[in-house]
């Protein structure tokens, strides 16, 4: 098992370090758009976490502290949170940051499909209660709201661009953060540049006026090699996701240092399809999961560089369930006799069959390679095929369609997440896929859904933690899932960079940075 | 320029000569090596466990990103699979790619150039708008479009594949039916009442082929060039026994720390490509008219 | 002539709205649920994809999409990318350039490089010159252009540090990738060179220039090369085509910012007015370039400056 | 003797071609003096060019090299001069033109850069001066406005105009000699004259040697002092002009001379003709390399070759000139015996000439074709499809063809003869007018009908290389024809073919073999034979001998002749040697422009021509008698362009007698005669 923390850069506070200069970053991948309200994916986060303040902080031991919000108080109900906000911040358009400015971005969320809309739950209203109060009212109970709102996708944006921007504001985004938006060219690179007038920054942060950074670049480098080599040659300081064998050569470059952050949420699983014959059955699934060599895939692939994947959930997570660790083991000869039990028989290709049916696995990922998926759904159908189980890839650029057809058995995903709640959207009966949920293994169980609720809506922490237990136990005592890989997210960066931090989902924090001369 | 060695003429046209009997023999030496690479190519291609050392599906985790040695000739990449047998099994699919391509694209595309060519009119000039129409979308982009929409599969990557090349195979049938078309052999069919069918197909289409023939033997490598950049784009099929294009633009990220795994699939695309072009070179020497007996 | 270029862009124009239309109707064609892949499955419910089915005008039946397209585009409204809503029209703009020089400068590779080689091996039929320079063309077009780059990145920017891995800023950014897209052309140049070239050192005038006592410098470089340029040019023409291929996969390499990469993406994501308008642009550089040949043509070539200006493939 | 300008003495070349080394050239001994004009004579592949190439050491460039021999300019070596040396010496000294104008000119640039740069080359001179100097020249060798013609193309000149030019440019520098090769070839019997006359005019008064390499000897015997004539890459004789025509002293100046066809030729006897075809380089007999041809050849011949030996200037290289002078000296009108049969095989076709006679057909007045208004347009389309302008290839022409008879059609190129041709054998469709075969009117027939009817047209071509299909076996060419029409068994097709083979004196048992393995003459055979195979009345003859050499034409044109008695053939016969045209045709029309301007019997229309251009047309061909010399009465200018012809007569922007009734009113074809007919307000 690996520590639930988040760990934090190796350097301590860079307060012996100059400020000033300028931290090229590049990224695997490029923002759709850096309105909060509308993007949904990790990469666009970690460009606007440095646009945007949130009301609430979460600390890598889960609690949560003031930011925007300098006290907040919960009802009794649990159905309304009243924020009271803190003065003298102002967006960077010189907007005055106010209760109506947070209910602006709220009301912003609400219009919006994004995954800000999802974080803030069963949304009712925000009041404006008076110039720094703001009263956010909910249908029901939900106890992930903090959570939510301490996410960059609840980052709180400037109503008057809001307005001005219109459909075009993820190309203008306008914030608190200690970052300002320059400008951004797609594809290539988004330009920051320091907020001068900020002193309102995090708790976890050290860094309590403006940021060090005069400049902060995002380059946009999807191909890997170009990615790495651009800070080998120095035309970057920093650059994520650093591929496994990239990180055992860059070890020994003393002019490189690597960072890791353990990300949260669902680590990357295979989740069955409990909806298709004959997939439906659970043995049939436990002789697949005896078949799978995950140590052997994570080790072949990764090199050593990720930590195996036990639960649905990720080890630094609220509720994860250490028990499920060494719970199940790779035994061929456990498959093999499940399937002769269940009466499935080699045929003369090796595959087994039954009733002149074959026994095939559809094995749907997303194109392309990322982290090696790809790679991994070559080792599992290798594997298979050794128990006699034909598996029929789909690597496809557009899961969307099989997706909301059902025409797959297997299919990876995971996701990045602080709070546990992230697992209703993965099971509970109504998170079917494409009405918004993902709900992949088509799992519909009362009880799981009444376990998923109280996980919401419970206020006492212990009390979620052993809904959550109940629930991972469950998944994996069903074979719903194959828990591959927790992410650890990796950062390459000159030496010469110092202070990076990482928050608790994993992003990187550049609030802190210094670049030494 | 040649000031110096025209002082004894005689004797320099000697050199020359003797240089250009050495030439003979060198170029025969690279067509007779190009010939071997594409047989060897295509006996891997059809019994490649009868070369591969090891099956190419084996992943040998205890053997991961072995450099290149005796127990594995081209080393082993991050599966632990064995290179040599993965790029002498990766022949059949590579090659099928360029072949079948090339029969499709170039069949669609010689027969619609041919017949445009050869009615004229209306017909030509609306078939070539339809070719400059096709041109003027780039071939990768429509591969792309299709390979977007069909999914991969070894199948659709043909079809992809093929989609780009039609219009050029098209011009090229087509600006060689027009002359060939004029030829006084030709009329002469027609003086003797020869149906516009027959002449077609007999005098027309077999004289045209040549430059189209040249085309297609230098097709198939541009065709297995066009799969692997789909592959790149991440529309490559993904198969237990990988194409080279495949190998090559799935092991790229290992360049630095395993150069072998794709340098080797890579070294086979280029290897087939060059000998394919040699010997298209020489397919087009012995089909030009200027060159052979007539 | 002038009559000549109005007749020839006309019909330049009609190419480039041909294009248009059949890449709508195959876009049309196309399965897959755009609406479904624009929401890539997030929340919403049967009446919200309706409702932004018949807010993107794709619940209307295929000629009303079509003529509605058309007119749009007539009118120079190229729309807004179903994916994010960006506006089409200043998204290519925003990344015209990028592609633009990367073409010029790969064109300009391929000429120069070609050229040289093309010539350098005619003059030296099939010696040893002859053989190093057509290997060197057909190293060109035998490997993957990805491939290439990442070589050329490894060698030029990480090895050698000589020029930058990536980025669209400052020419030292184009000299990677205009090499890797270049090098392809330059293959193909140097053939058709190469061949044109011996067939004009077979022509009569050739006979005639050395029979007036000439320096072979000058029936090489002052006559025989110009005649050779000419199909080269028309090769030009026809590989604008392959080297806007070729940039999907160079930019993707070289983190360039370019319309092959949008183009790419917007495929991907069935964004279709962002693919109709990519399109429209590069089918308009095709014919562009293929106009400015025609034209330079005459320029070079008399025999066309009356004839051939016509049109037609 | 004084030292000649140019002389050459034992000058061998060699060329290395796919490892083999073939010698086109050998021994070749001769010389130039100053003021000369010296004509090289010999057919195609006997190394004529290769030998004026070799003497300005141009085969340098072909990867070709003298073997043995000198070459001496005044006195100087050229086979050992360094390359710079010689380069200031070509163009300078020794310059060339050459036969093809429209090829020899650079096309991307103008007329007068080019002439510039030769100027510039070999004087100092500034660019005005160059500039001037060119001006001067273009104006010199007769160029009209040559100030624009400085800054034009060479696209954009007539060849006509491009010949001059290129002698322009050959005259730059003052040459002492000019080598001019083949250089009316490719022009019209009057742009010819025209030229002709040009270089006569430029010898005397520059005071130059020319040498000149034709295959004529018409135009030898016109302009010649002394003649060369080679065979098989050796000089056979030499001698001056008048004494080789007087009495040749080589068996194959003998026969070239008797093979030529003349004005005044007997046209019911058929042509003298050489047997057999010139060899090709890679396969010189040995010996005399003329014995497998040679009516005297003895077993000297076949394995000695004769030296070149002779008295004062007149030098032959053969074993047997006294027997044949001997010969030659015998008044024999019958010399046409010396070698009666055209077939190389050896062959006997199924009929004798007499018997040929006897069958001609009775009804010679019947009409075959009858051609009314006849008008075939072409469009020029620009690139949306719209007409930009028209051609007038063929403009209301009227006229009736005999059953049996050769209608000979001659007039300059881009006149329409072709054109008519293929609209009267329905390979086009006439734009207006009609066209009666056999009485039916073609136009309104119906399909199956007129398919019935094309059986009976068939056409030989022009191109013997072009027009049979390279990749098909001769056996499968002939037999095609009847493949279409006949459905005959494999076994009665084959002997069919052999029969037809037979006919045109092909060895039958060659049917298997392809094109590439026969000679001109040869493959003119099989176009002639797939063309007969059907059996028609009619066929169309398009310059079916202009291709071939001299002493195969006269072969071709017997068969065709012989073919024409036995099968009862009825022939359009195209050609640019207007002698053959009078020979073979019974009647003839003259076209010019899209218009037929006159038709008449053949010797009627040579003897009293009545139209101002066929008159030009007679004067403008070379006399192969140089004791007959003349000055040409070449009319002047060039064709108009047919897509804007001139109004009124179209000849009269060239018609010494043109009147402004000409420039108004075109003049109809109307009798003359019995059976002349002349377009022309004011015949001759
Ligand atoms: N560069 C060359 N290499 C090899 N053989 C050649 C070359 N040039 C000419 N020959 C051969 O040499 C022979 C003589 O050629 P040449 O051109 O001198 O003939 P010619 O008398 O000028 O005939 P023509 O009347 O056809 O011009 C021909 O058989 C020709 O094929
Ligand atoms: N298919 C065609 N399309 C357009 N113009 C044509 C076509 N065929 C012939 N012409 C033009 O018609 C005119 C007459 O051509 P034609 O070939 O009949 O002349 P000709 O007398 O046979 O000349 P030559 O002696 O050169 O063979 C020429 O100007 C020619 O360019
Ligand atoms: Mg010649
Ligand atoms: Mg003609």
């Amino acid at each position: 098992g690996d520590t639930g923390t988040p760990k934090a850069a190796a350097e301590g506070s860079g307060s012996s370090s100059s400020s000033g200069g300028e931290l090229s970053y590049a990224l695997a991948t490029s923002p759709d758009s850096l309105d909060p309200g509308k993007s949904g994916y990790a990469v666009s986060h970690r460009v606007f976490r440095n646009i945007y303040d949130s009301l609430v902080s979460e600390l890598p031991d889960g609690t949560f502290k003031p930011w925007l919000a300098e006290s907040w108080t919960k009802s009794a109900d649990g159905k309304s949170y009243t924020f009271k906000l803190r003065h003298n911040v102002k967006f960077h358009d010189g907007t005055p940051f106010n209760a109506a400015a947070v209910k602006a971005t709220l009301d912003h969320t609400q219009t919006l499909t994004g995954q800000a809309r999802t974080l803030i739950g069963p949304f009712k209203s925000a009041e404006v209660i008076s110039e720094d109060t703001i009263k956010v009212n909910l249908t029901e109970p939900f106890e992930p709201l903090l959570s939510g709102l301490s996410s960059a996708f609840l980052g709180i944006s400037s109503p008057k661009a809001l307005q001005q921007y219109g459909e075009q504001y993820g190309k203008h985004p306008v914030g608190t953060g200690p970052f300002k938006f320059v400008s951004w060219s797609e594809n290539d690179q988004i330009v920051l540049e320091k907020n001068a007038e900020y002193n309102w920054g995090p708790p976890i942060a050290d860094n309590k006026g403006a940021s060090h950074l005069d400049k902060l670049t995002f380059k946009i480098v999807p191909e890997e090699a170009t990615r790495i080599g651009s800070v080998q040659s120095g035309q970057v300081l920093a650059a994520e996701t650093v591929p496994p064998q990239n990180i055992l050569t860059l070890k020994n470059d003393p002019n490189i240092k690597l960072d890791t952050a353990i990300t949260n949420g669902t680590p990357y699983t295979l989740y069955f399809n409990t909806s298709n014959a004959p997939w439906s059955d659970l043995k049939l699934r436990d002789a697949v999961r005896s078949a799978v060599d995950v140590d052997t895939i994570v080790k072949t692939l990764y090199l050593g560089t990720y930590q195996r994947a036990w639960s649905v959930l990720t080890p630094g997570i609220l509720g994860y369930d250490a028990s499920l660790e060494n719970s199940v083991k790779a035994d061929a000869a456990k498959a093999n006799q499940l399937l002769d039990e269940l009466g499935w028989t080699k045929g003369a290709d090796g595959i087994r069959e039954k009733d002149g049916k074959k026994l095939t696995l559809r094995y749907l990922e997303s194109s392309p390679n990322r982290e090696k998926r790809n790679d991994i759904a070559a080792i599992v159908q290798q594997q298979l095929k050794q128990v006699g189980v034909d598996v029929k890839l789909t690597i496809t650029k557009d899961t969307v369609t099989p997706l909301t057809q059902g025409e797959y058995d297997l299919v990876g995903n995971s996701q990045v997440k602080a709070d546990p709640d992230i697992l209703r959207n993965l099971f509970r009966s109504d998170r079917v896929y494409g009405k918004g949920g993902y709900n992949y293994v088509k799992l519909n169980d009362p009880g799981i859904d009444k376990l998923l609720n109280q996980g919401y809506q419970e206020t006492d922490p212990e009390k979620r933690k052993a809904a959550y237990a109940q629930i991972q136990q469950y998944v994996i005592k069903n074979a719903l899932a194959l828990p591959i890989y927790v992410f650890p997210y990796t950062v390459a960066h000159s030496s010469s960079v110092e202070g990076l931090k990482f928050d608790l989902l994993g992003y990187p924090q550049f609030y802190d940075v210094t670049i030494r001369k | 320029m040649k000031e110096a060695t025209a002082l004894k003429p005689i004797r320099k046209i000697t050199w020359k000569a003797s240089v250009s009997l050495r030439r003979i023999s060198a170029s025969s030496v690279f067509l007779y090596a190009a010939c071997l690479v594409v047989i060897f190519m295509t006996a891997c291609a059809i019994a490649p466990q009868w070369i591969a050392p090891y099956s190419p599906e084996v992943m040998d985790p205890n053997q991961l990103l072995q450099p290149p040695g005796a127990v594995h000739l081209l080393g082993t990449d991050y599966f632990g699979r064995d290179v040599f047998s993965l790029v002498v099994y990766g022949a059949r699919d590579s090659l099928l790619i360029g072949v079948a391509s090339v029969l499709v694209g170039g069949g669609l595309g010689g027969v619609i150039g041919a017949l445009s060519g050869y009615i004229g009119g209306w017909v030509d000039v609306i078939v070539m708008r339809l070719i400059e129409i096709l041109m003027s979308i780039p071939g990768i982009l429509l591969a792309l479009a299709i390979a977007a929409a069909v999914g991969p599969s070894l199948f659709n990557i043909v079809l992809a594949v093929s989609a780009g090349v039609i219009p050029n195979y098209a011009r090229v049938m087509r600006s060689q039916v027009l002359t060939v078309k004029n030829k006084p052999y030709v009329l002469a069919s027609r003086s003797i009442g020869s149906s516009e069918l027959s002449i077609f197909l007999k005098h027309v289409l077999p004289n045209s082929l040549s430059p189209f023939l040249v085309m297609a033997t230098v097709g198939i490598g541009s065709s297995i060039l066009t799969s692997s950049g789909l592959s790149f784009l991440g529309l490559g099929v993904i198969k237990e026994i990988p194409d080279w294009g495949t190998v090559l633009s799935q092991g790229r990220g290992y360049l630095t720390v395993a150069w072998w795994i794709c340098t080797f699939p890579g070294a086979a695309i280029a290897l087939f490509v060059l000998s394919v072009n040699v010997i298209g070179d020489r397919v087009r020497d012995t089909l030009d008219p200027r060159k052979s007996g007539d | 002539m002038t009559g000549a270029i109005t007749t020839r862009l006309f019909s330049s124009l009609l190419v480039v709205l041909g294009s248009s239309m059949l890449v709508f109707i195959i876009m049309y064609l196309l399965p897959g649920d755009p609406v479904l892949i624009m929401l890539d499955g997030n929340a919403s419910t049967p009446e919200a994809i309706a409702s932004l089915k018949s807010h993107l005008g794709l619940d209307q039946p295929f000629y009303v999409q079509f003529y509605r397209y058309f007119i749009h585009l007539l009118q120079g409204d190229f729309g807004v990318s179903r994916v994010n809503g960006d506006l089409v029209l200043p998204k290519i703009l925003e990344h015209l350039p990028a592609t633009l020089t990367l073409t010029l400068v790969s064109v300009s590779v391929s000429l120069v490089v070609g050229i040289l080689l093309g010539v350098l091996s005619a003059i030296h039929r099939n010696g040893v010159i002859d053989f190093a320079a057509r290997f060197i063309g057909l190293f060109g077009i035998s490997m993957p252009a990805f491939w290439t780059g990442i070589l050329l990145l490894l060698l030029f920017s990480i090895q050698l540090g000589w020029f930058p891995a990536m980025g669209s800023d400052g020419w030292k950014t184009l000299v990677l990738p205009g090499l890797t897209l270049g090098l392809i052309g330059a293959g193909f140049i140097v053939r058709m060179v190469r061949n044109t070239m011996l067939e004009v050192l077979g022509e009569p005038y050739i006979l005639t220039l050395r029979a007036k006592g000439l320096s072979e410098r000058s029936v090489m470089y002052g006559h025989a090369l110009r005649n050779s340029l000419i199909p080269a040019l028309t090769m030009i023409g026809l590989t604008v085509g392959e080297l806007l291929s070729g940039t999907v996969v160079t930019e993707t390499v070289f983190a360039r910012q370019g319309i092959g990469r949008i183009l790419a993406d917007a495929i991907l994501s069935k964004d279709i007015p962002v693919v109709q308008g990519v399109i429209f642009f590069t089918a308009m550089i095709y014919v562009l370039t293929n106009l400015i040949v025609d034209i330079s043509y005459s320029f070079i070539d008399p025999r066309v400056r009356r004839s051939q200006l016509k049109g037609g493939v | 003797m004084t030292e000649p300008l140019l002389a050459t003495q034992g000058l061998s070349v060699e060329f290395e071609k796919s490892g083999k080394f073939l010698e086109p050239v050998s021994d070749v001994s001769f010389h130039i003096g100053r003021g000369e004009t010296v004509c090289l004579v010999g057919e195609s592949g006997s190394g004529k060019t290769i030998t004026s190439k070799a003497i300005m050491r141009l085969i340098d460039f072909e990867r070709g090299r003298i073997k043995s021999g000198s070459v001496k300019l005044d006195g100087e070596e050229l086979t050992t001069l360094p390359a710079s040396l010689l380069r200031s010496l070509r163009g300078k000294r020794i310059s060339m033109i050459f036969q093809e104008p429209m090829a020899a000119f650079d096309p991307v640039f103008t007329i007068g850069a080019q002439l510039v740069e030769t100027i510039r080359r070999h004087d100092r001179r500034t660019l005005r001066e160059a500039r001037a100097h060119a001006v001067h020249l273009l104006q010199r060798v007769g160029l009209p406005e040559p100030k624009l013609r400085m800054d034009q193309y060479p696209n954009e000149l007539s060849g006509g105009m491009l010949q001059r030019a290129m002698i322009a440019m050959a005259l730059a520098c003052g040459p002492e000699l000019l080598i001019a090769d083949e250089p009316t070839t490719a022009l019209d019997v009057t742009i010819q004259a025209q030229i002709l006359n040009l270089l006569g005019e430029l010898k005397t008064e520059l005071g130059m040697s020319i040498l000149l390499i034709t295959h004529d000897l018409g135009i030898a015997a016109e302009i010649a002092d002394r003649m060369i004539v080679m065979y098989a890459g050796r000089i056979v004789e030499q001698a001056p002009a008048d004494r080789l025509f007087a009495q040749p002293r080589h068996p194959y100046s003998a026969g070239l001379l008797r093979s030529i066809t003349t004005m005044d030729s007997d046209r019911s006897a058929p042509l003298y003709t050489i047997e057999g075809a010139p060899p090709n380089v890679t396969e010189f007999p040995s010996g005399c390399r003329f014995h497998p041809r040679c009516p005297l050849a003895t077993a000297k011949c076949r394995e000695e070759a004769p030296p070149l030996l002779g008295s004062d200037g007149h030098e032959a290289a053969c074993w047997h000139t006294d027997e044949l002078l001997e010969e030659l000296s015998l008044p024999s009108p019958q010399s046409e015996k010396l070698s009666p049969e055209p077939q190389s095989s050896g062959i006997q076709p199924p009929l004798s000439a007499g018997e040929a006679k006897a069958a001609l057909p009775e009804t010679e007045q019947e009409l075959l074709f009858d051609v009314v208004g006849l008008t075939k347009h072409y469009p020029v389309k620009n690139a949306l499809g719209l007409t930009k302008a028209v051609i007038h290839a063929v403009d209301d022409v009227t006229f009736s063809i005999h059953r049996g008879e050769t209608f000979g059609l001659v007039g300059e190129s881009g006149s329409g003869k072709s054109t008519l041709g293929r609209v009267l054998i329905q390979l086009e469709q006439a734009t207006g007018g009609q066209i009666f075969f056999q009485g039916e009117e073609l136009a309104g027939m119906k399909p199956a009908r007129r398919k019935m009817l094309r059986r009976e047209m068939q056409m030989i071509f022009q191109d013997p290389y072009g027009s049979v299909n390279p990749r098909w076996t001769i056996g499968d060419t002939i037999a095609e024809p009847l493949e279409v029409h006949q459905k005959l068994s494999a076994a009665e097709r084959k002997s069919r073919v052999e029969e037809l083979l037979g006919w045109v004196g092909l060895n039958p048992a060659w049917a298997s073999r392809y094109p590439h393995e026969f000679s001109g003459g040869q493959r003119q055979r099989i176009g002639i034979a797939r063309a007969i195979a059907l059996h028609p009345s009619f066929i169309l003859a398009d310059e079916a001998v202009s291709a071939l050499d001299v002493s195969v034409q006269a072969q071709i044109v017997n068969l065709m002749q012989e073919l024409q008695s036995r099968l009862g053939l009825t022939y359009v016969f195209i050609a640019h040697g207007l002698n053959i045209v009078r020979h073979v045709s019974s009647r003839i029309g003259v076209m010019y422009l899209g218009n037929l301007v006159e038709v008449a019997p053949a010797e009627e229309l040579f003897l009293h021509p009545a139209h101002h251009y066929t008159a030009a047309l007679i004067s403008s061909i070379p006399w192969p008698d140089p004791s007959r010399k003349k000055e040409f009465s070449a009319i002047q200018g060039e064709i108009p362009s047919p897509a804007n012809p001139p109004k009124g007569c179209r000849f009269h922007t060239r018609c010494p007698a043109a009147t402004a009734l000409c420039r108004e009113q075109a003049p109809k074809l109307s009798m003359i005669g019995s059976e002349h007919s002349v377009a022309c307000h004011y015949p001759l």
